[in-house]
């Protein structure tokens, strides 16, 4: 759990559960999970498919539909306000505004149907209660601000008629449009190419900047993440089982699953005989949670108590924890001499 | 300015499509026994009065040779005259298709007032009682003949009842005239002509919504703080709309032929009727004309599907 | 909104399961589905009464007998008599015969002449599909029934030509739905794998898309099936198919027509016949749909692994 | 260097999609020029990474070698044949020493095959291993790590991972020598991707097999690929040994695109300088004049628009296309 290191967190979520009925039983999506985010920073949540970030996303952002779905937590804290259990009004009056967020792929999280400018002056008509004239305006500033050339002419053209990098320009712009404080990105770059990526990561660094928004960045890319977080929590089998700031997570990294996850991920400064560690076997099923490590069947550092009680946080350094009961620092010293 | 390109492209094949469908009609028409001057004027008619209306009718020339007749007449605006009532046939279709179209669209505006929204309803409260009930009448409505229905709709509206009269379509002026009276007719077959599309129409929107509503941008639209009302209405129905619309427009072209049970059971002076009596009688001249425009009615609403579809999909630019 | 990400592992279960070949998981997933289930059976007896009319029906389905004509319903006649005196149950499970029958020889002609069209079409391509779908459009611009009257009335009211006519009708329908559905398994990947293999066409054909193809037809079997019932009994309403006295469920509804008023119960039961009918056929249509699409075969004893198609992460 | 065993050469391979309709022709639209004079060579046993952006024609490329799209000029040799002169019964033969493996391994397994037939496919279309099919495929099922009772499963019940191992397996059931594999990892997590990387490099080193590695990813390509080959628009910009390209790349859009692929290590990010390239990628029906890459270059002058740059060879092994490429070695 990243703690708040003096300062008030922005968003606070506490003991977070999200599960799904289906016809096969309940999948735990999400079994616990719980973090700060402070003003102006940079969160990221690294995991694989199936590990629950974006639908932890999705439960902040009280999108999850129920059923099937069904939410649970000890508290959710917006700003010092309880957005836990509040009604869908108020919680449509939050979305947008004051937390926004950009998904992974710009083509078909914009209608196809509508113009960008209608798109971009909804929310702002919405929220802000702007007239149709001011929220022109402001959604041409916003599209200039997002690094679209020629922004008046191109509000009222359609989504098709952008390339991949300028619709998540728009999905950038429609986000920020209500100065949210907190932005949560899922994925918002997997789907572009490096080139782009590296424009996209570029833009949210410097809005965020400019704004002080505190930003979420949900993405399976540990590069991605090293590159634009500050500090990182690592998901797996719909817990955080590792978080931290992001230097010490890296060069520290205290669970068996982050250091399978680096042991995986080839590198562009690799050495060239360096062979990929990966992990063995496949994610657990999320249907029936075991009491134990879910990491457990595929780590290679178990040790007597893994296969005992299930794992606790434990610290291993200032507001770096770790749900694993082995000390994996001997061995990682060893590999990276 | 691509799609008027495309458009006057399409417009462009349309004699192809007809000289093929015409031509196929007359040689089925033609290759069929039957001679349509005997069934006409009886076995004891003489020689001679045979040969005359024959010529008349240039049914003593070659095959091709009646059809190249035909098709210039056709051009120069002229689709002949019935052999059996010695009418010219332009001017029967003209009253029978004012008919038609009048009961077609009656019933089309039936089937959209029932399946929009039952189609929408079904879809946002997807596998609740709503829902099933919903799907519970489609199904009824695809599984019952339209003739079938309009027994029971008279039986019960204006036998027992006595609502609506039972015919009286295509002979408003007998009646003396009023707004009602000129309805009035139209209600039962309507509904019974109607019912099957309220059925289809209204299964489609039910799928293209759901189809819809699963989207990413509707999460977007919901993860922008959105009304749902808005969602629905905006971002998810003009989405859903577009196969929906296209859709109608084809099955209004088809709606004309699906009349004529319709017309039979409610005495109504339509195309079908009239095409199934030119046939029996192989008036030659009726069952081409009603024929060749039956087959324009129906390119004319594919057509314009097509350009509706282009007017609500941004993404299609022919 | 969104969908929970159902990942769901596959733990190699220790046992290897037994083989399910295809048609098993296929009608296992069938079985699931109640309405399908209840359609089909009922289709089956209905069949069954069709084929065994002679031999169950008490009276005979065309024999007069006028001193018990427009009887109400009662225990001897359980939908009453009609005008002629005539069982009406009777009649219904005779015209039964009459409507299963040919709405089984227009399923047989239409697709025997329709697929292969549809297949040359798409699979061949070029001109020659170019010519053989201009012809499917000029009888696609006619309303189905429309046309059907159209022929009929020229080869004359009779059953095998109301076959014919609602046969030709479908052909159309047949080639253009085998046709799309051979164009769009040509593009798949997994035809592409075929071919990079070294496949032969006729391989690529019947392995791969004839395979693939097999769903969409077996529902348009039903959808044709349904529809030639309607058709059938609107014939023969026009006085088009079937004449008197031979029993069907349209030109009964036509003839009762003139006695509604006093007995209403004519028109009813015909009119149940034909809607459970094509009501169970379109059950059934709706249960070969889902149980066809491989997907949906996951057979619970297998263990492990959900359905998960691959998430796309690039693009 | 001595004695080189070239196993595939491909030298001036262009591809072009016409523009299918009078109407579309008559409105100005041009031909797509997916692949636009690609060469490059691939010793035996050794793996050629083919790397670019969406719509570099990397995948085209692969897909001409194979002739399953048609190339409008170049040559495809293929262990000393031209391949772009056979006919489909000739192309036959080679059909079974080259193969290939799609990024969605779910979409290249027919669906209503259960894996076992799906195995056994390339062994009765080449009539191999006759009356021991089912023992080869067992066989093929343990080479890539998977149990044998995979044969019963369909391919929807396999996790991704597993679906990408039957690809690889049915490649492998005809001997092949050379497996062009069109992005095998991109749709794969991390951990399941790893997995498969080491399993394709000890297929490689096993079996002595040949790899033109397609993929957008530098990094796995930078774990497996002896040679890269970095394509842009249709063009190939620079193709060197993974040394040369990975420590000293020379032309301008391959130092773009290797400063712009993240490094999961925080301090290396926060000190790295990134080039980060303007616009997006131009229409490959209307590339831009000259030099293709001139548009987003950094360094780019008026001289770029001129003529289309040949590639030169810059060190020994190490070509690119530039025309300004002698000011930066």
């Amino acid at each position: 759990m990243i703690e708040s290191a003096g300062m008030e967190p922005v968003l606070s979520v506490r003991n977070l559960h999200t599960r799904f009925h289906t016809e096969d039983g309940i999948v735990h999506a999400v079994g616990g999970v719980s973090f700060d985010l402070l003003p102006g920073k940079v969160l990221g949540i690294v995991g694989e498919s199936g590990s629950g970030k974006s639908v932890t996303a999705l439960s902040i952002m009280k999108l999850v539909v129920s059923p099937p779905g069904e939410v649970t937590a000890d508290a959710i804290t917006l700003e010092g306000e309880d957005i836990l259990g509040i009604d869908e009004v108020r919680a449509r009056r939050i979305r947008g505004s004051r937390i926004a967020m950009v998904f992974q792929d710009p083509m078909k999280s914009l209608n196809p149907v509508l113009t960008i400018g209608r798109q971009l002056t909804e929310a702002l008509r919405e929220h802000l209660g702007l007239s149709d004239r001011a929220a022109r305006d402001r959604a041409i500033e916003l599209l200039d601000r997002v690094g679209i050339p020629m922004a008046r002419d191109r509000l009222g053209d359609y989504p098709h008629q952008f390339s991949g990098g300028m619709r998540q320009r728009v999905m950038i712009a429609i986000a920020l449009s209500c100065n949210p404080s907190v932005l949560i990105a899922d994925e918002a770059t997997t789907a572009l190419d490096v080139t782009i990526q590296a424009q996209i990561i570029d833009l949210v660094k410097r809005l965020t900047e400019d704004l002080g928004t505190a930003v979420i960045w949900i993405s399976h890319d540990l590069g991605v993440v090293a590159g634009i977080c500050d500090s990182v929590a690592v998901m797996y089998a719909g817990r955080i089982v590792e978080s931290g700031p992001v230097r010490d997570l890296f060069h520290r990294p205290s669970h068996g699953y982050t250091l399978g996850l680096l042991g995986s991920t080839p590198r562009l400064d690799d050495d060239e005989e360096r062979r990929l560690q990966p992990i063995d076997g496949l994610p657990p099923s999320l249907l029936d949670p075991v009491p134990l490590c879910p990491f457990l069947p595929r780590c290679r550092h178990a040790v007597g108590a893994c296969r005992e009680k299930p794992p606790a946080w434990r610290d291993v350094a200032d507001v770096h924890g770790t749900r694993c009961w082995a000390d994996l620092t001997p061995y990682w010293r060893a590999t990276n001499g | 300015m691509n799609t008027l390109a495309y458009l006057a492209r399409r417009i462009v094949q349309i004699p192809v499509v007809l000289i093929v469908t015409t031509l196929t009609i007359f040689i089925v028409v033609r290759a069929t026994p039957g001679d349509p001057v005997e069934l006409m004027l009886g076995m004891q008619t003489s020689p001679d009065a045979v040969q005359a209306v024959r010529e008349k009718f240039h049914l003593d020339k070659p095959l091709y040779q009646q059809y190249l007749i035909w098709l210039g007449d056709v051009i120069r605006g002229d689709l002949g005259s019935s052999i059996r009532l010695n009418r010219p046939v332009s001017q029967m279709l003209g009253e029978r298709l004012i008919v038609s179209l009048q009961l077609a669209t009656a019933a089309m505006l039936f089937a959209l007032l029932i399946s929009i929204p039952l189609g929408i309803v079904a879809a946002i409260w997807r596998n609740t009682w709503v829902d099933y009930g919903a799907t519970g009448y489609m199904v009824l409505g695809f599984s019952i003949p339209n003739f079938a229905l309009a027994l029971i709709l008279i039986y019960v509206f204006a036998v027992e009842l006595d609502w609506f009269p039972i015919s009286g379509i295509g002979s408003s002026t007998s009646r003396g005239g009023g707004v009602w009276a000129f309805v009035s007719p139209f209600i039962l077959p309507a509904v019974a002509l109607g019912t099957v599309q309220t059925a289809y129409f209204g299964r489609l929107l039910r799928s293209s919504m759901i189809d819809v509503l699963g989207q990413d941008y509707i999460r977007t639209a919901h993860a922008k703080g959105l009304k749902p009302a808005v969602v629905i209405a905006v971002h998810a129905l003009k989405n859903a709309m577009i196969p929906f619309v296209t859709m109608v427009a084809i099955h209004f072209g088809y709606m004309i032929g699906i009349q004529i049970t319709i017309e039979y059971i409610f005495a109504i002076p339509g195309m079908g009727l009239a095409v199934l009596t030119a046939v029996v009688n192989r008036d030659f001249p009726v069952v081409q004309g009603f024929t060749l425009v039956i087959a324009i009615f129906f390119l004319v609403t594919n057509i314009i599907a097509d350009v509706l579809y282009t007017f609500l999909d941004p993404r299609i630019r022919y | 909104m969104s969908t929970p990400p159902l990942h769901i592992g596959a733990g190699d279960p220790s046992a290897p399961p037994a083989y399910r070949g295809g048609a098993f998981l296929a009608c296992q997933q069938f079985m699931r589905n109640h309405a399908a289930l209840a359609g089909f059976f009922i289709l089956l007896l209905l069949g069954f009464a069709a084929v065994l009319a002679p031999w169950i029906s008490p009276y005979d389905p065309t024999a007069l007998k006028l001193s018990e004509k427009l009887l109400p319903p009662s225990f001897s006649h359980w939908m009453g008599t009609d005008y002629f005196g005539r069982d009406v149950m009777t009649r219904i499970v005779w015209g039964g015969r009459v409507s299963l029958s040919v709405a089984f020889l227009v399923v047989f002609y239409s697709l025997l002449v329709g697929v292969p069209i549809g297949l040359v079409s798409g699979f061949v391509g070029g001109r020659l599909d170019n010519a053989l779908m201009r012809m499917m459009d000029a009888f696609l611009t006619f309303p189905p029934l429309l046309l059907a009257v159209a022929i009929v009335g020229l080869l004359g009211p009779d059953l095998e030509n109301v076959v014919i006519a609602l046969g030709i009708v479908q052909i159309p329908v047949f080639a253009r739905i085998v046709r799309g559905s051979t164009l769009s398994a040509r593009e798949e990947v997994y035809i592409v794998a075929a071919r990079a293999l070294g496949a032969s066409a006729a391989r690529v054909v019947f392995s791969g898309i004839l395979r693939n193809i097999v769903s969409p037809i077996v529902v348009q079997i039903t959808i044709v099936f349904a529809g030639a019932i309607i058709a059938e009994a609107s014939l023969s309403f026009l006085g088009l198919g079937s004449q008197p006295p031979d029993p069907s469920w349209g030109r009964d509804l036509s003839e009762a027509r003139r006695y509604m008023g006093d007995a209403p119960w004519l028109i009813i039961g015909p009119i149940l016949a034909c809607m459970l009918c094509v009501l169970s056929i379109n059950f059934v249509g709706d249960g070969l749909r889902d149980s066809l699409d491989p997907r949906s075969w996951r057979a619970k004893t297998t263990g492990g692994s959900t359905p998960r198609v691959p998430e796309q992460v690039t693009p | 260097m001595t004695s080189r065993d070239v196993l595939l050469e491909v030298s001036d391979l262009k591809v072009h999609f016409p523009v299918d309709s009078v109407w579309a022709r008559l409105r100005g639209a041009r031909p797509v020029r997916a692949v636009d004079g690609v060469s490059f060579s691939v010793e035996r046993g050794s793996a050629l990474g083919l790397v670019g952006e969406s719509g570099c024609g990397k995948t085209t490329t692969g897909m001409a070698i194979l002739r399953l799209v048609d190339h409008s000029s170049g040559r495809v040799v293929f262990d000393g044949e031209n391949l772009s002169d056979l006919d489909a019964s000739a192309m036959l033969r080679f059909r079974r020493r080259i193969q290939v493996i799609f990024q969605d391994a779910y979409a290249s397994l027919n669906p209503r095959m259960s894996i076992g037939d799906g195995l056994a496919e390339p062994l009765v279309i080449h009539g191999l291993f006759p009356g021991r099919r089912q023992e080869r495929v067992r066989a093929l099922l343990d080479m890539v790590g998977l149990p044998s009772h995979f044969v019963h499963r369909y391919p929807h019940e396999l996790s991704g991972g597993q679906l990408q191992r039957v690809t690889f397996a049915r490649a492998l059931a005809v001997e092949p020598e050379l497996i062009i594999c069109d992005e095998p990892v991109s749709a794969l997590d991390v951990s399941i991707q790893a997995q498969i990387v080491n399993l394709l490099k000890d297929l490689q080193r096993e079996f002595r097999l040949t790899y033109v590695f397609i993929s957008h990813d530098l990094s796995v390509v930078r774990n497996l690929c002896d040679r890269v080959a970095v394509m842009y628009l249709g063009r190939i910009a620079e193709v060197a040994s993974r040394r040369q390209l990975y420590e000293g790349a020379v032309h301008p859009y391959t130092k773009a695109l290797m400063s712009a692929v993240p490094i999961p290590d925080p301090d290396l990010e926060a000190t790295r300088e990134r080039v980060i390239l303007q616009g997006d990628l131009p229409s490959p029906s209307n590339p831009p004049s000259g030099c293709r890459f001139r548009t987003r270059c950094p360094v780019a002058v008026d001289r770029c628009g001129e003529s289309i740059p040949e590639l030169r060879e810059v060190n020994r092994g190490q070509w690119a296309a530039c025309s300004r490429i002698s000011e930066f070695t």
